[in-house]
């Protein structure tokens, strides 16, 4: 039981830290206003052309907003120099790194359900029939998004350049998570269900497993500092 | 009759040669640079020295 | 050169380090420490800036792996089985591992969760009642003093209540009230039985705490004295005596 | 024993270019370009093999931390990155006359590209970190989830790149294999193997001189 109670704890910390400081989180719905704007600019007023381009710019602004949120997850272990205390706790160490990709997704989904809005809005785009099948579609896609993540976070928490390192050494594993979150997400805003993507949710679902667990096995090796 | 395309061939097993061969030289020259290097080392370590630099062994 | 250890002597020794080697590439930092700590000591570890101080006391927190040599807390074997050891340990050092965003309770409530302690409130609040934080268990840690972080650290490490406590330079900082308060706090670890291990560069405040003093020079142990006989005057000019011949 | 397995790789790549220019026929659909293949081929697998190695090792790491296996996965991912480029290369080269264009995001072209990407990143990794055995510990993990993702990788691109079933993972060049193309072939990938292993050795004592040099 302490291992649950132990990664609550963790992301317990995180939440109400974020709460107080808030730092993370408006940074990031600035983020995804700002990336709107981008979009609009550069890809021109054309609606069918950015209607038709929906699920890639979707899932484009949510790996941002999830760089640079995910860039973030050790900063307050480092700013209040309370990464040793987390290696001298006894016992299992991937509960924390449990707590911590958990905070992360609630964070992402977060950000990503008002980017979904602001998107539907903007571009007056009728998401209604798509909600069910993207309601699960999210959730796959951020949990393999946050669980390397959160990983190569830890492992560049620590490095000079990690603002370039962290980027380049997450995108091309994510690759995979990414052709599978716009293909489902394609499906979906088309409306024809999920029925025809069945595989691709299969893909993601196993991305998250192998993730999680590759997490799990390794986290304390990156603990050490 | 297709065409053949020697040159496109050629061209493919070229590169290849000049990159295997461009890693190749790099290692045997770090392999010297570390030869020599070594003997430098050794006629100091000959006579005693004041602190002992124990190598590292891990 | 590692001795082969015999632990049937050494029941009461808390801790014990042999052939303790640690290298940052090609820099020797420590090279061959043997130390063994008992129950109810305390042994204050003397040294220039740089000599390896902190390393030392790092590398036996098991928050540095060591390259050569083994540490031994309460029998367990920490280089091979870090969480028996960590279980015991308790480490204080430069840094304060507090979230300054959480008040005292709330920092107080996450490390004894994450360290599988009970955390109810009542048990917390007698621990910042020990270090007389109670009137700011609700403040955030932001707005505390060096010497309020020093003390509500220690409420976090009693509470854990560790049998061997490793602290870097805890006097260092600390106001003359906050010395005179910490003093009695390591005393009292001290005859409830804990070891303890100080690293210090000075012989002012605290040192009264240390039975025993070595001193590290160049990565090895020049000298290991008991305190009483010298007196902190025959320690001091012991340490100007170490310090020079070893430069 | 560097020199022995230099030599053996050697007899074996010129043994390879015998057979890939003499004995091997001129393939009827494609031409003599088809003969691009006993190159491509050879170093993808051998990528690939290098990369397992990189797996293997970077546990092997972790598991008892001995510098031996961080060497090994260093020098693996090292040449396994060499020979990924190669691939591409060779790839492109064959696509130019066979569909007109250097890069097409054929499934196999993109998913080793993607894996070249990967595996720099992971030497760039080792380059940022002086601390050695900081850098060994998170090359380990970094070379573990790289090759976790690797199967990932093929399956996604392979349905991004075609619409439906997944084809054969790795369908070399032509459709009919007569024995002479599979020989050639064969013979081919025994060499590039040598290769790879003398790189790797040669890398690695490199690597461990490097770390014993005197201060």
């Amino acid at each position: 039981m302490t291992y649950a109670r132990r990664a609550w704890i963790v992301l317990w910390k995180d939440a109400v830290t974020e709460r107080r400081a808030k730092a993370t989180l408006n940074a990031l719905l600035f983020f995804s206003l700002l990336l709107l704007f981008v979009f609009q600019f550069t890809l021109g007023g054309d609606r069918e052309r950015l209607v038709a381009a929906l699920p890639g710019l979707l899932w484009l602004s949510f790996v941002l907003t999830g760089l640079v949120g995910l860039g973030r997850a050790f900063l307050v272990e480092r700013e209040n120099d309370c990464w040793d205390g987390l290696l001298m706790t006894a016992g299992d160490k991937s509960a924390i790194y449990l707590g911590k990709v958990a905070g992360n997704v609630i964070l992402m989904l977060l950000v990503e359900i008002i980017l979904l809005v602001l998107f539907a809005v903007f571009f007056n785009v009728d998401i209604g029939q798509a909600l069910p099948p993207l309601a699960l579609i999210l959730p796959l896609g951020t949990v393999g998004f946050a669980a390397v993540g959160t990983l190569f976070a830890a492992m560049t928490a620590h490095v000079r350049a990690r603002e370039i390192l962290f980027p380049v050494l997450l995108l091309p594993v994510q690759i995979p998570v990414l052709l599978g979150a716009v293909k489902a997400t394609e499906a979906a805003l088309a409306g024809e269900g999920l029925g025809g993507v069945t595989h691709w949710l299969q893909l993601l679902g196993a991305a998250d497993v192998v993730y999680v667990v590759a997490g799990l096995l390794t986290f304390d090796a990156l603990l050490e500092g | 009759m297709t065409a053949d395309h020697w040159g496109f061939v050629l061209s493919a097993y070229g590169i290849a040669a000049i990159v295997l061969g461009a890693y190749w030289r790099h290692l045997c020259r770090r392999d010297r640079e570390l030869t020599e290097r070594r003997s430098h080392a050794a006629p100091k370590a000959a006579h005693p020295r004041t602190n002992p630099v124990s190598p590292v062994q891990p | 050169m590692t001795a082969d250890v015999d632990l049937s002597g050494s029941l009461d020794c808390l801790l014990s380090a042999r052939g303790l080697r640690k290298a940052y590439g090609r820099h020797l930092v420590l090279d061959g420490i043997d130390l063994d700590v008992r129950r109810g000591e305390g042994v204050a570890v003397l040294g220039a800036n740089g000599a390896g101080k902190t390393t030392l006391l790092r590398v036996v927190a098991t928050l540095v792996h060591p390259t050569g040599g083994r540490v031994f807390v309460g029998g367990a074997d920490a280089t091979r089985d870090p969480e028996s050891a960590r279980r015991q340990l308790g480490f204080l050092g430069h840094g304060s591992w507090l979230y300054e965003d959480l008040t005292a309770l709330e920092n107080l409530r996450f490390w004894a969760t994450l360290g599988g302690h009970t955390a109810e409130a009542s048990v917390l609040r007698g621990a910042l009642g020990a270090v007389d934080l109670d009137r700011w268990s609700e403040e955030r840690v932001r707005t505390f003093s060096a010497g309020m972080r020093r003390r509500l650290a220690l409420a976090r490490l009693v509470l854990a209540r560790p049998r061997v406590l490793l602290l870097d330079e805890p006097f260092t900082g600390l106001d003359q009230q906050g010395a005179k308060w910490l003093e009695e706090h390591l005393e009292g670890f001290k005859s409830e039985g804990g070891a303890l291990v100080m690293s210090t560069h000075s012989f002012g405040r605290g040192f009264g705490v240390a039975d025993r003093a070595v001193i590290l020079v160049d990565g090895r142990l020049a000298a290991d004295v008991a305190v009483a006989p010298l007196g902190v005057e025959g320690v001091r000019r012991l340490y100007d005596l170490a310090v020079e011949d070893g430069a | 024993m560097h020199r022995a397995l230099g030599w053996l790789a050697a007899v074996g790549l010129a043994g390879g270019l015998v057979m890939a220019f003499g004995v091997a026929p001129r393939e009827i659909t494609q031409g003599n370009v088809q003969r691009i293949m006993y190159l491509h081929v050879p170093t993808v697998l051998v990528a690939y093999l290098a990369f397992a190695v990189v797996l293997v090792a970077s546990i092997a790491y972790l598991w008892h931390r001995s510098p031996a296996a961080d060497r090994l996965a260093h020098a693996s991912a090292e040449v396994g990155v060499l020979f990924t480029g190669l691939t591409i290369v060779a790839g492109a080269i064959w696509g130019k006359p066979t569909w007109g264009t250097w890069w097409t995001w054929d499934a196999r072209l993109t998913s080793v590209a993607i894996l070249f990407v990967m595996y720099l990143g992971y030497l760039l990794l080792r380059g940022m970190i002086e601390d050695r055995e900081r850098a060994a510990r998170y090359s380990a993990v970094l070379g573990i989830v790289a090759a976790l993702d690797i199967p990932l990788v093929h399956f996604s691109v392979y349905w991004w790149r075609t619409l439906h079933q997944p084809p054969s993972l790795l369908k070399p060049g032509p459709a009919t294999m007569s024995p002479e193309i599979l020989a050639a072939l064969l013979v081919n990938i025994v060499a590039f193997a040598l290769l790879y292993v003398y790189f790797v050795v040669k890398r690695a004592t490199i690597l461990r001189r490097e770390e014993d040099l005197p201060a």
